[in-house]
């Protein structure tokens, strides 16, 4: 089916089942209950999900396959979510204009850095990349403040221009981002007993675009072109012999990937019209490194999980402070709640980075394919055939 | 629970606020600090403890039965001082936890688009730590509300002190935060300090990110300059000023007199820092736990008490902030937002700390005594770091809604969300 | 013209903490090829050394004293450091003025030690795998040992100031004051680079590591049991990274999050430097200290706004561009 | 005029003359050996031929083109495979991915961006791919990981994949060191095969005479960078200069 | 603790001389497969023993067991040296116990010279021939010293790898596949070192494709097939021995 193997259309079936069902799987808890602390089934969160999702299934298109790892790609993210809230400030607050113009931005800008950072591989490629996007990021926070607002990040105003569309509504107000009038706060609740389940416009649209760049990613993974570049992460100097170029195909690799985070980037901004210039630094960057690694790099849903990970823990226990921790634990006698309470505190809330370093730590160490590879053992326990397989490269070094 | 006409219409037996900190990253002292004063509250709220400034707030429909008869509880979030993070961690409490009004921060960058969230959101955000002009300036909103000073403020706090130390012939060189805060605070207290007379030889925006100014102190020397405007705050503060005071600036003499050093905008947290640092020199401050009205006292009293150490400003404004959201929700009788905004609009009080204080309408500012203090020589404690040189009146630092300083933005209309 | 020399004063003295920064990650990361992101951690633990030596120096008994008041108008409770009472007021107070160059000896057996359990304890694991891996691994034990240390100390600046003699200014050249204690940070880094070269240059060490690296395989069929000297050289490295923290503080108070500041900046630093070049490491680190120095002179800033933010990306592209293995990069590593 | 003519080439590692005044022409469909002693620059001449090694001087034309100043994948486009001398193959794919690679390269030249086809549609070169793997003996081992390979299965699939390109010209670098006898008798039968089907000129270093004078049509001794003689294999055995720097007393070819 | 196994189970043995290197009962694995499974051989002091087998019988398999290399994994069986127990060794120790391997891949260590690549043989005692000795014996590497190991030719190399073995004091030498790439002249030279040592008292396994040339400097030979001893005895017994040669060794 859609031209895919049969192990890839199943792996596709089930991230299209997840993903629309996801406002479910992800509230699993009654909204009364102590755990409802961790459901993560609100629009926000669900958006982000899936699209730090799709940024980094694209970073994986070019680690996970031809091995350079890029430390700037924040940077394309942060072009397509500046280049979106230009879209909304001078043209309308349809989305689909925004995006596009996020995706060519970033794209544009991808190879220009791209072909400039290609001219060296391993860690001098990742130091160009970074150093790239290091600039661009001071640059947006500082000289280009006109453009960019600086560190408030760009936003919206009352008066915008939007020659396609209203500078404010008829009550004062910005008006909101949508799709052809559907408004991407639009959100519907449905409550089934306890459970309480929340639709959101923009989350379905944010799904809609992941499935499609999964889609593709298969595509290209499978692809003759996936396969070279696989060639070129395997051995550069037999690429040459074989009468093959590396460049244009890393740098289309480059390029494919920096469109992706230019999407994801449009899609934020499409989602929360804000654009800061935080998510071009390095530290961006790094995360989607660490998305993809600890999901397992070069694996399809691996990035995929990797990001949802680190965006739940971002969110989720970030939130849990010693209050709901006491609630949790006020069966217990007095003594013993602030015993749990007192272990627990140093990584929920505030700690929640210690958690995450310890996480990293453990996954790293025991499974050495990310996450996926955790996926594929409990698959196997179970005596199945391994759920979420990928192709048969192994996550090799970025050498 | 969507057909009340606003967004997160609370139950009948709870309500939810958001309490949004820096909880990592620089700031994230003084988002703990700020957390405790918002448990505190709420701890008042409900009923609990001492009661704090309930006792002194001079609107007394704050019972200790919660808001409108509704439990308070809360949820906090990370801001990790971004404005991406911060404006994540407020939509995940408004959308997750149904919270009705947000709370918090250290930084302006982060009000602005926090407080811009809240609008589009429709549900009330009354700011933290901001000082930026811009936050109740250009980038005002409806539904926000500033409980402290600002840069303009500031400025006109200091200067008739700095006029009386320091004299009128003054050369001013400026390091400045290269962000909305630093600007707005650069341009107002340049304004104010070239009203006394002084020259403003040069300004150099310095990346928020540094953390050594060495090489931004040494033109200084250069450059003529008799005073040296740190408009820097947290770990910029305390680094520049520590570099400054190590390139021998506060031993100088130059133009035949003494080199000083102004940080415009002060905190206890950063003075305990930049430690020695930080003797004798002159800022502004919003609240400081010395202030010996009933308010502060009963304040310090109750916050003392609970966590063993005086609460910083931080602390005091996020806790005036809770109780004042309260009221005003009590006094509307309605947790509409629209309601509240109605009910701060031009509200007066007192008893929360600063004397008089009025929440103009036009702008969401409020307007208070502003204390300029100085780093103490001879501290008695680790929490007597600072002394309050003077306390400037409401009435000295009130400008009017037009100031070009504070033009450019709209506040819109009061946005109930859903 | 005296603010050019000030600024080339400047630039050596950002230098010296990039060169040691820079010298001890190359030590791993150029020679030993692990992607050490927790090299800044390591940096910033060095300077917390100094920050608990002057907590244990000031570790103090409580008297109540009833004729003062605190905050909350209790009796105040005066606290006397035991070492001010062992040793009296004068000795005492010496002593924990120059807490600082004392926690050099206080630091150097805890990084050495931190060192070793870090590689025995993870690193070693790890040589094998793909750098990835070790990205997301060191990552993690940087954040865990930051979030530790802010546990522990909170998350502002702790001052720790030099001792009372070394923080005035002193006259390096006619008419030119400079801050004494960033004259001595200079002069320590240069006899740390230079023990750490004569160490690597005086011995077999520094080729046998480096075989090792290429091929661990072989060099244990030579009869060489690398592990023990991949673990010293870790020490080596944690303890240079220690030591730079250490006679940090003064200038820029400790804080839990300074290693991660200086962390992008010190592999820029190694790269632009050339992977596996010690000298190259130094020579980077001093370069792009100086530059940055002289980039945020106020008339290059109103010349090209914004290049003090940008200048040490901006030559680290130029660099690698022009020379593919930075400045002095050998061959082959991490290419 | 052969396919293949080096006039006058040399080339200088710093103090050390690798190669000096190296003529050589090989003629179309036939196999060429190059002999000589350890280090007497023969793979320093491949090099050349190929583009990793730029000479300092000289020319070589390959089918009436200079090949000097072309890239690597440049001259490999042009009809000229080589095998190495330590096997050069994509260690982290399959047998049959590593075999699919030449043939993409040979269709599609350069670069060509599929990046939505699937691999498995192009059942054509799959079947080629199989062809080739069967013809040496490694269709069994068509989805085996290649960097689990024994080192002659390595060598044995390094060969495939340069002979499933077609080349014109095929460089052989020791193709049957460390090849089990069996092993090695296969692949001169498969080079014979290949010589007379495919129209193929071969250029060969190699170390066993058995191999050398089994394939070769005429044969170059190098020594010390230079052409020591050139003749039929016949000639070459019994040459006295041949058998004293090179072949020894015991050579049993 | 040093007590020498019974060998005597071990039919295949017959000679009465004391074993200097036993191999016993050992099983070795990469990963998950099973590669090794269960040899057990003997080779007595002073004599050369051919390794022989096809491609991918194991035989490198083997000399990587005997050296201790972390792979593949030795999960059973035991290793003896002239009474140590090279089984509980690291690669490093049983170097240091005299075993000597020259990989088949020759493992030039990129970034030495030369002579680095041989001082580095020298560094943990007990050493072995003087670098002069060695470049008397391959002159091509004394010629090179200066240059980077691995640009040298591929024979030049494999010269390399010999003379870093003997640069050790070993009382075992593991070759594998040590003529591969070497012109005949080279090869009659190395088999006369080979005999030349011998003659010194140093012990021999010698793993190598070209089986007759193998055999006729060998005292004894051991075939190997998928994993298994198929043949132990007298290299004279296989040279005679025409149904042997053809089925494990196609000559
Ligand atoms: N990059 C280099 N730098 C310095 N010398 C080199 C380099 N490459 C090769 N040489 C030297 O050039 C000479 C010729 O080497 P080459 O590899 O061509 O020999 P060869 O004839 O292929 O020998 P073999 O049969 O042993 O493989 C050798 O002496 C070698 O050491
Ligand atoms: N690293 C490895 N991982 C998994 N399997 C391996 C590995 N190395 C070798 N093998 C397998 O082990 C078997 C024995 O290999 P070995 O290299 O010992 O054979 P050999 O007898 O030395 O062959 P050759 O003559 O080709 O060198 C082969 O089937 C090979 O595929
Ligand atoms: C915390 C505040 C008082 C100052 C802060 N830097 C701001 O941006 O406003
Ligand atoms: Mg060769
Ligand atoms: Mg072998």
């Amino acid at each position: 089916m859609f031209g895919l193997q049969k192990k890839d259309t199943n792996l596709l079936l089930i991230v299209i089942a997840l993903t629309m069902l996801a406002p479910f799987i992800l509230n699993p808890f009654p909204t009364d209950s102590g755990l409802a602390q961790f459901n993560a089934g609100y629009p926000d969160l669900m958006q982000r999900f899936v699209i730090f999702g799709i940024f980094a299934i694209g970073f994986n298109i070019l680690f996970g396959l031809t091995g350079y790892l890029s430390f700037g790609h924040a940077a394309f993210l942060g072009v397509g979510s500046y280049s979106a809230v230009w879209m909304f400030k001078l043209l309308s607050m349809n989305i689909l204009p925004a995006i596009i113009l996020s995706v060519v931005i970033a794209g544009l800008f991808s190879l220009l850095i791209g072909w400039i950072s290609l001219r060296r591989t391993g860690i001098y490629f990742s130091i160009l990349t970074l150093a790239f996007a290091q600039m661009s990021f001071a640059l947006a926070y500082s000289v280009l403040t006109p453009i960019t607002n600086g560190e408030t990040g760009l936003q919206i105003t009352l008066d915008d221009p939007r020659i396609l569309g209203i500078s404010q509504t008829a009550d004062g107000s910005i008006p909101v981002t949508n799709l052809f009038g559907m408004e991407m706060r639009a959100t519907t609740d449905l409550a089934l007993g306890a459970w309480s389940f929340t639709f959101s416009m923009g989350y379905y649209v944010c799904a809609v675009l992941m499935i499609l760049a999964f889609y593709m990613s298969i595509r290209i993974f499978r692809s003759p072109f996936g396969m070279m570049l696989r060639a070129i992460k395997s051995n550069q100097t037999r690429m040459n012999y074989t009468g093959l170029n590396p460049k244009p195909y890393t740098l289309a690799a480059f390029v494919i990937s920096g469109m992706y985070a230019g999407l994801a980037g449009g899609l934020m901004a499409s989602m929360d019209p804000l654009a800061g210039a935080e998510r071009m630094q390095w530290t961006a960057s790094g995360e989607v490194v660490l998305m993809t690694i600890l999901g397992g790099a070069g694996t399809l849903i691996g990035p995929v999980l990797g990001a949802g990970m680190i965006k739940y823990f971002e969110n989720i226990f970030s939130k849990i402070n010693d209050n709901v921790l006491h609630t949790w634990f006020s069966f217990m006698p007095d003594g013993l709640e602030n015993l749990m309470v007192g272990i627990l505190h140093p990584f929920v809330g505030k700690g929640w980075h210690l958690t995450l370093g310890i996480i990293f730590m453990l996954v790293v160490a025991f499974l050495p394919g990310g996450l996926v590879e955790g996926g594929q053992r409990i698959g196997r326990m179970f005596g199945r055939k391994k759920p979420t397989d990928d192709t048969s490269a192994k996550t090799e070094p970025a050498e | 629970a969507s057909h009340s006409g606003f967004t997160n219409a609370p139950g009948d037996s709870t309500v939810t606020l958001g309490f949004n900190v820096p909880q990592s990253g620089p700031y994230a002292d003084e988002g703990a600090d700020e957390l405790r004063a918002y448990e505190l509250a709420v701890e008042h709220l409900n009923g609990g403890g001492d009661g704090g400034m309930m006792g002194t707030f001079s609107s007394k429909v704050l019972d200790g039965t919660g808001i409108l008869g509704r439990k308070v509880e809360y949820v906090t979030g990370d801001t990790q001082t971004k404005s991406d993070a911060a404006r994540a961690s407020a939509k995940s409490m408004i959308e997750k936890d149904g919270a009705i009004m947000i709370t918090g921060g250290s930084s302006s960058g982060v009000a602005v688009a926090v407080q811009g969230l809240c609008q589009e959101a429709g549900v009330i955000f009354m700011a933290g730590l901001t000082h930026s002009n811009d936050t109740t300036g250009k980038d005002k909103k409806a539904n926000g509300f500033r409980h402290f000073f600002n840069g303009y403020m500031s400025a006109a706090a200091l200067a008739p002190v700095l006029e009386g130390l320091y004299g009128n012939d003054r050369k001013a060189y400026h390091l400045t935060a290269d962000y909305t805060w630093g600007w707005t605070q650069q341009e107002s207290i340049a304004a104010a300090t070239e009203a006394l007379g002084w020259e403003t030889v040069n300004n150099v925006l310095t990346p928020l990110a540094a953390t050594d100014f060495s090489s931004y102190i040494a033109p200084v020397l250069d450059s003529g300059a008799d005073v040296l405007v740190l408009n820097h705050y947290g770990g910029n503060m305390v680094n520049s000023l520590t570099n400054a005071v190590q390139f021998g600036l506060r031993n100088k003499q130059v133009n035949g007199k003494n080199f000083e050093i102004v940080v415009p905008l002060f905190s206890r947290l950063m003075a305990r820092g930049a430690g020695e640092n930080i003797k004798g020199i002159v800022g502004s401050t919003n609240w400081h736990w010395s202030l010996q009205d009933e308010g502060s006292k009963a304040f310090v009293k109750s916050f003392g008490t609970k966590y063993g150490f005086p609460p910083s400003q931080a602390a005091h404004t996020c806790y005036v902030q809770t109780l004042l959201y309260a009221d005003a929700v009590t006094r509307a009788g309605s947790f509409n937002p629209c309601a509240v905004v109605e009910a701060l609009e031009g509200f007066e009080f007192d008893g929360m700390g600063n004397g008089p204080t009025l929440y103009r309408a036009e702008d969401h500012q409020c307007f208070k005594d502003v204390l300029v203090v100085r780093g103490k020589e001879n501290p008695t404690s680790e929490f007597d770091l600072l002394e309050v040189v003077e306390v400037t009146p409401a009435a000295q630092v009130t400008y009017s809604p037009d100031n070009p300083m504070f033009a450019g933005g709209q506040l819109g209309s009061c946005n109930p969300g859903a | 013209m005296d603010a050019i020399l000030l600024q080339i004063l400047n630039g050596l003295d950002k230098g010296s903490a990039y060169a040691l920064i820079a010298l001890g990650l190359t030590l791993i990361f150029g020679t030993l090829g692990v992607v050490n992101f927790a090299h800044g951690a390591l940096f910033m633990i060095g300077a917390f050394c100094s920050v608990t030596l002057q907590r244990i120096l000031n570790l103090s008994f409580e008297t109540v004293d009833p004729t003062r008041t605190d905050f909350l108008g209790n009796p105040a409770v005066i606290k006397t450091p035991y070492v001010i009472d062992w040793f009296g007021e004068s000795t005492g107070a010496a002593i924990i003025d120059w807490s600082v160059p004392l926690a050099i000896l206080f630091a150097i057996p805890i990084m050495l030690v931190i060192g070793y359990v870090m590689e025995r304890g993870l690193i070693k694991h790890f040589y094998k795998r793909p750098h990835a891996d070790q990205i997301l691994v060191t990552f993690g034990l940087a954040i865990v040992l930051q979030e530790i240390i802010k546990a522990f100390y909170g998350a502002n600046p702790i001052q720790t100031p030099a001792p009372e003699a070394l923080s005035g200014v002193v006259e390096v050249l006619p008419g030119i004051l400079y801050p004494a204690w960033r004259v001595v940070y200079f002069c320590f880094s240069l006899v740390v680079i230079g023990a750490v070269f004569a160490f690597l240059q005086f011995t077999t060490f520094g080729m046998v590591v480096r075989a090792g690296m290429a091929d661990r395989e072989t060099v244990g069929l030579l009869g060489i049991d690398i592990d023990k000297r991949f673990t010293l050289m870790f020490g080596i490295a944690a303890g240079v990274a220690g030591l730079a923290g250490v006679m940090y503080g003064p200038i820029n108070a400790p804080n839990y999050h300074m290693g991660m500041d200086f962390l992008v900046l010190s592999f820029v630093v190694v790269v632009v430097g050339g992977m596996g070049s010690l000298p190259g490491a130094v020579a980077a680190g001093f370069l792009l200290g100086i530059l940055e120095s002289f980039a945020s002179m106020t008339w290059v800033i109103d010349l090209i706004p914004g290049i003090n933010q940008i200048i040490i990306y901006l030559v680290a592209i130029i660099i690698l561009l022009v020379r593919p293995r930075g400045l002095l990069g050998r061959k082959g590593v991490m290419e | 005029m052969g396919i293949l003519e080096v006039k006058d080439v040399g080339k200088r590692f710093g103090g050390l003359k690798a190669l000096s005044d190296v003529n050589l022409s090989v003629a179309e469909n036939t196999c060429h050996a190059i002999i000589g002693p350890n280090g007497a620059g023969k793979s320093t001449l491949l090099n050349c031929l190929v583009g990793k090694l730029i000479p300092d001087t000289g020319s070589v034309m390959f089918d009436g083109q200079s090949v000097l100043g072309r890239s690597p994948h440049e001259i490999n486009q042009m009809g000229i495979s080589r095998v190495f001398q330590t096997p050069e193959i994509f260690s982290d794919l399959s047998v049959m991915e590593n075999m699919m690679i030449p043939l993409f390269a040979r269709r599609d030249g350069a670069y060509r961006l599929h990046a939505y086809h699937s691999v498995l549609s192009e059942a054509e070169l799959v079947t080629k791919a199989e062809q080739m793997l069967a013809d040496v003996n490694m269709l069994d081992k068509r989805n085996m990981h290649t960097a689990s390979m024994s080192r002659g299965d390595k060598r044995r699939l390094e060969m495939a994949m340069c002979l499933i390109q077609e080349p014109k010209l095929l460089l052989l670098d020791e193709p049957t060191a460390g090849m089990a006898r069996a092993d090695t008798n296969n692949t001169i039968d498969l080079l014979k095969q290949i010589k007379d089907s495919r129209n193929i000129t071969i250029a060969i270093i190699e170390h066993d005479m058995h191999v050398v004078f089994s394939l070769a049509d005429r044969i170059t001794v190098l020594a010390q960078g230079t052409p020591l003689v050139e003749d039929v294999p016949e000639k070459i055995k019994g040459h006295p200069k041949v058998k004293e720097a090179y072949l020894g007393e015991t050579a049993h070819a | 603790m040093n007590v020498r196994p019974d060998f005597s189970k071990n039919a295949n043995h017959a000679e009465t001389a004391p074993a200097f290197l036993s191999v016993w009962d050992m099983h070795s694995y990469y990963g998950e497969s099973y590669i090794v499974q269960g040899i057990s051989f003997n080779v007595h002091e002073g004599e050369i023993l051919a390794l022989l087998g096809r491609n991918g019988a194991g035989k490198t398999t083997t000399l990587r067991s005997i050296a201790r290399l972390d792979d593949p994994q030795v999960n059973k069986g035991e290793i003896w040296l002239d009474h140590q127990p090279l089984h509980r060794m690291k690669s490093h120790q049983a170097s240091v116990a005299g075993l000597g391997l020259v990989p088949e891949d020759r493992r030039i260590i990129p970034g030495l010279t030369v002579e680095e690549n041989l001082q580095l043989a020298q560094i943990t005692p007990p050493i072995g021939w003087s670098l002069e000795r060695l470049y008397d014996l391959f002159p091509r590497l004394g010629e090179r010293r200066k240059q980077e190991g691995v640009t040298l030719s591929g024979g030049e190399q494999q010269m390399l790898a010999i003379a870093r073995a003997l640069a050790r004091d070993i009382k075992v030498l593991l070759l594998d596949e040590p003529y591969e790439g070497l012109a005949p002249v080279i090869v009659d030279e190395i088999e006369k070192t080979l005999r030349l040592i011998k003659e010194q008292g140093m012990t021999t396994i010698l793993v190598e494709q070209n089986a007759v040339r193998a055999l006729q400097l060998a005292d004894r030979a051991v075939i190997l097939d998928t994993g298994s001893i198929v043949f132990d005895g007298s290299a004279a017994e296989v040279l005679e021995n025409e149904g042997l040669r053809a089925e494990y060794l196609a000559i």
